[in-house]
């Protein structure tokens, strides 16, 4: 298969899906975030004047516009940027878009798909670092969408903009550089499927976004040590795969969960609370999680580090639910 | 002022109006014998500013609408019957018992979704305009909402978006007395709001924006199709604020009400105990259009009183059914989350 | 000693906090939500003119300028009504007011009360009905306080407005008839003291809110059952008592939690993370969580039962972890 | 126009304004020589607006700024080894390196919170106008942001408080050109901004609102002078809308320095890339400001020679301690959750 690096798979499959579907329309400056790559974005600008609109500081306006614009029966993707900023469109994501086709008793659909870059980026400090899958999650209405490689991204984005549901899909700039296999045919990648990233015996790795490509790297190392780490991706919190998280947890008996998200109420809160209740009889160690600890994210590099769910972090997770 | 229509259409408004105030009077009758609990919020006082508007519009056109929405969801032909079982929680509410009074929305009306939240329909009503200029129809999206709703950042917003892009959309403010209330329309300060008067906030926006008496319906019905025209020729945004005078049975937060509204009282108002009487004279938009209706010759009274029993009957109709329609089952709670 | 009423004890504390501390000031119209005793606060209103303020509906704009004016010397108490409309402030709240202390390194304190009801009240349907502590609790640099009796409301209260944190206080409306002992003396209750409402060696509940109310009246009926329910209050969720939560756990090994929020992510997801990793060689069955179920809050009256924490519900998993 | 100010003080002007420039064009070489990481934002073409206008206030003031907020700093006396030392995220840093350059605030200066979300300081300086009032102080707070933030409905709902509750804020937008660039002041529209002129918003609100050049350092003087007087005597909040024109080296998301500044250029800009040379002739504040000190024989040019050096002493001082400035302790990233 070929390999594309990631930017190019993103935005490979979002002028495939551009190309396909005329009810799509982009609320969005740049797909990219900072990236030095955001130029290219600018070529798409051009091929589709009529359906990329760079909107106003205004979140709340333009995402609940799109909303909208989805019930009226477009397919919009309004780009957030940076995830921090969907905060301010909270209302109109978690109280209208959420509610719509549940609160109309199944008439109104909000197909719109919410884009964002999560999680620590390295020195975006407080404000700029969030990762509000854990709160959306708690939000009934909303699927929730986490790629971590190439072709997941392209494969995932498709879905995300053919659902007629509103839709999450949240990204990470450090996944941007990453080089991986993405078939050239058309491929949606369903939702509610997790992926196996790496096949292992001894212990369950279940991992998220960017925390998949730093669990492989980990697992790597592991395994030097003789340590068999199975690293599954849920890809979608909603809706979960949890059949394939179990089935894993079922052969290792052992789990450590990583995700970015502060760790109170966070994702892996919500995995190891069905995880530990599900697998009671059968988990042979406490449920770890390696998250991001309870402070807000501090700007210096070293601090960040302290905080963040780090190699060094998850190794000793894996570690010490084998000891 | 009677609005420039056939016989025809104007009896139509005089029973849509109708038709608003008895359901509601109803409602509030159902609430107050404990009935049904919760809370709700009604239209009446502002009759003649939503029946006279929603008649200006198109079978195609999309309508959003807030807490404050059965009259109009009544005035664009909602059945009354599946209004009040939505209001009840039951089967055959048009939500299925999921919306209840806030959140009633008829799609195949062109209501795509009726928020509670303050201001949260005003991006949405945005984004259907953004929407039927994409699909280059000649559709537009009205925006219904409240005085109260311009106080949130996202109508300030959204005003924004709506006139750089030169959307499709009419925002029908109405200002229901809390602000300017006995004054002369739009000099008076609100303790909750600093621009006054309130079109001044979409005119800085550059959206076209006037004033209108909302007890008024040929100057409501006057001012809307001139602006429907307008925005459907596309000229962008138009901002409409119609005034009323907030109805005394509805200040407080559960409603009473003073008397069952009789077309008699448009000719006398005698029987209104004294507290609510200058309302009902000065200010029911209701009374105020029969009382034109007869003037201008084109109903006689015995007329109105026919409409009156035709429409207390359908009411009364609507009751029975409501009632008679059964809770949904448990589980459909779990059902309609994810399309 | 002397018995109050929920809504009374409430007052009495605001009444003493206003008499005691000439930094508070109110921005709010009632406190009591759509109760019948709203009236009561218009006595407030009328002997502190200059410290009750009823803001525009503009909750961004009024909960920033809490914070502002917390900064700058003051002890603001923000009502903002419906905890739904908690969401229109988000930015302000998780993004300014959590992050002050923090990001300035220590020098700004943001002083602030947030005071909301939350939960099922009968008809609130889905945007009327939210839970939003599992998210606050997410977002770090805040304190959460969920009173359950009239004796906490007020003690809390006063804890809340003293502390130099911004403070989530997150009230009931279904709480609001409730009788029950209050001290004449000025109480101050202590964050991060759980209270344990009801022993009982057989199972522990952690209930928080009116939940813990819906939990006692549970234990009451199964103690004819022969079934023994502790019930612990944490009261705060930030600072979070884990070694009370843990002290029964260890007593009766058996735990079942119930809380209000939505299932994934929420409170319970936290809690049952936490007591699984510490208790794991403790439990002697799985943790049971009963919470609001994934869905949007439907208006009609049975849906709405059928998807919250019932009784028969809490009564159900209690006699789950006991099989 | 110089301000109207003795001589003294318009030389502490022109230090300040040369530390802001200086210290940014340092800090841009390092961050291209990747001596540090991470985003930040440059105050540069913008001085002449901050520096006078903040001298016009008072030592108990509050401020509250945003992501371009390392003018404002230096301009108030914050210390430059500090404030960069914050900026390489060291132990020294004012926010001990938690905070980083969107975040650096200085509460002994009157600073309680920078702010890297667009809009997020409106509320909250109108907030701390609220206190300061209640306290019966004469204290103000001034809001200082850019021309986007009015996009923001945080921005039209802090309007309305500070106006109804006639709070004692000064909101000072400091439009970078992004708006109107290139034309006559306040006649061009944006693309994202339909109100214009921008002072249009704020007299919505009925809050008094002017323009100023924000090149001219005398024109930004005389209006924010006259501005923080009437608000101390009670008046209500303010708004002034001061334009510069954007530095060409920021216009893109990591800015490049064409040429570094010197006062030589003043006079002769044929040093400079032509692409840059008529921002640096016509719009470069820093120029404009030594030009007329020198043409009103205020300084020579020899003084400005030796101020310059000074201030370029100062800078690689700033260079130096933040360098030898260590990291925080891990640890320390558990501290200072709460209070
Ligand atoms: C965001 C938000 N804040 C507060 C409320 C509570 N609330 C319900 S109706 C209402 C008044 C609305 O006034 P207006 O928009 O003028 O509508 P009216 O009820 O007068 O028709 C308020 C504050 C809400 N529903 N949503
Ligand atoms: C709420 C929010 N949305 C988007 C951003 C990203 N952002 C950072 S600076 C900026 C432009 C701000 O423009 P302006 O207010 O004019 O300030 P300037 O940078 O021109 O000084 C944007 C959109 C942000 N920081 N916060
Ligand atoms: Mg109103
Ligand atoms: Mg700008």
């Amino acid at each position: 298969m070929r390999e594309l690096v990631y930017y190019e798979a993103k935005l490979e499959g979002l002028r495939e899906i551009l190309a396909a579907d005329e009810r799509v329309h982009l609320f969005a400056e740049s797909f990219l975030g900072l990236s030095e790559h955001r130029g290219l974005f600018r070529e798409i600008v051009k091929d589709y004047p009529d359906r990329v609109i760079a909107p106003p500081i205004s979140e709340i306006g333009f995402c609940g516009l799109a909303i909208g614009a989805a019930m009226a029966g477009l397919r919009p993707i309004v780009d957030l940027s940076t995830a921090s900023f969907t905060f301010e469109a909270w209302p109109q994501i978690v109280n209208e878009a959420a509610n719509a086709l549940y609160m109309s008793g199944g008439q109104t659909r909000a197909p719109v798909v919410f884009h964002m870059l999560h999680g620590l980026r390295g020195g975006g400090a407080a404000q700029h670092s969030h990762s509000p899958q854990a709160m959306l999650w708690n939000c009934p209405g909303l699927e929730i969408v986490l790629p971590s490689s190439p072709r997941d991204v392209r494969g995932l984005l498709k879905t995300a903009v053919n659902s007629n549901n509103p839709t999450i899909f949240i990204d990470h700039t450090l996944l941007f550089e990453l080089r991986g296999p993405v078939p050239e045919a058309d491929e949606a990648i369903p939702f509610g499927q997790a992926d196996v990233k790496r096949a292992g015996g001894d212990v369950t790795v279940i991992a998220t976004s960017y925390m998949v490509q730093r669990c492989l790297t980990v697992a790597d190392r592991l395994a030097n040590e003789g340590i068999q780490v199975e690293v599954v991706d849920p890809r979608t919190l909603v809706p979960l795969d949890f059949q394939t998280l179990m089935a894993s947890v079922e052969k290792t008996r052992r789990v450590v969960i990583v995700d970015e998200c502060h760790q109170s109420c966070g994702v892996a809160a919500e995995l190891a609370a069905r995880i530990g209740e599900a697998g009671f009889d059968k988990l042979q160690a406490p449920i770890r999680r390696v998250t991001t600890l309870d402070v807000p994210v501090p700007y210096s590099a070293p601090l960040e580090e302290f905080i963040s769910p780090s190699e060094s972090r998850v190794a000793d997770a894996v570690r010490a639910v084998l000891s | 002022m009677l609005p420039k229509l056939p016989r025809e259409s104007l009896i139509e408004l005089c029973r849509k109006m109708f038709l608003i105030r008895y359901f509601e009077e109803a409602l509030i009758g159902l609430h107050n014998e404990e009935r049904f609990k919760g809370h709700y919020h009604v239209y009446i006082g502002q009759e003649a500013t939503g029946v006279p508007a929603i008649s200006c519009l198109g079978v195609g056109d999309y309508l959003f609408t807030t807490h404050r929405n059965h009259g109009h969801l009544l005035a664009r032909g909602a059945d009354p019957r599946r209004l009040l079982a939505e209001i009840l929680g039951r089967r055959d509410g048009y939500n299925k018992g999921k919306g209840g009074s806030f959140h009633t929305n008829v799609t195949s009306l062109g209501f795509p979704q009726t928020s509670g939240v303050v201001g949260g329909i005003i991006p949405l009503a945005t984004g259907a305009a953004y929407a039927v200029r994409a699909q280059k129809t000649d559709r537009i999206s009205v925006c219904l909402f409240g005085d109260g709703a311009l106080e949130e950042g996202a109508a300030a917003e959204s005003f924004n978006m709506a006139s750089l892009w030169k959307l499709p959309v009419l925002y029908l403010c109405e200002n229901n007395g809390k602000y300017g209330q006995g004054k002369a329309a739009g000099t008076a300060r609100s303790s909750t709001m600093a621009v006054y008067p309130l079109t001044d906030l979409p005119a800085g926006y550059k959206i076209p924006a006037q004033q209108v008496d909302g007890t008024n319906a040929g100057a409501v019905h006057g001012v809307v199709s001139e602006a429907v025209k307008k925005i459907r020729q596309g000229g962008g945004p138009q901002f409409i604020e119609a005034q009323t005078v907030r109805w005394p049975g509805g200040v407080t937060n559960w409603p009473v009400v003073p008397i069952a509204t009789d077309a008699a009282i448009a000719w006398d108002v005698t029987s209104v105990p004294e507290a609510e009487r200058e309302w009902y004279r000065d200010s029911d938009p209701v009374l105020i259009f029969i009382r034109e209706l007869v003037e201008k010759k084109q109903v006689s009274r015995e007329e109105i009183s026919e409409i009156q029993q035709g429409i207390l009957g359908v009411v009364s109709q609507a009751v029975e059914f409501a009632f008679d329609s059964p809770y949904p089952n448990s589980e459909t709670a779990l059902e309609d989350v994810f399309a």
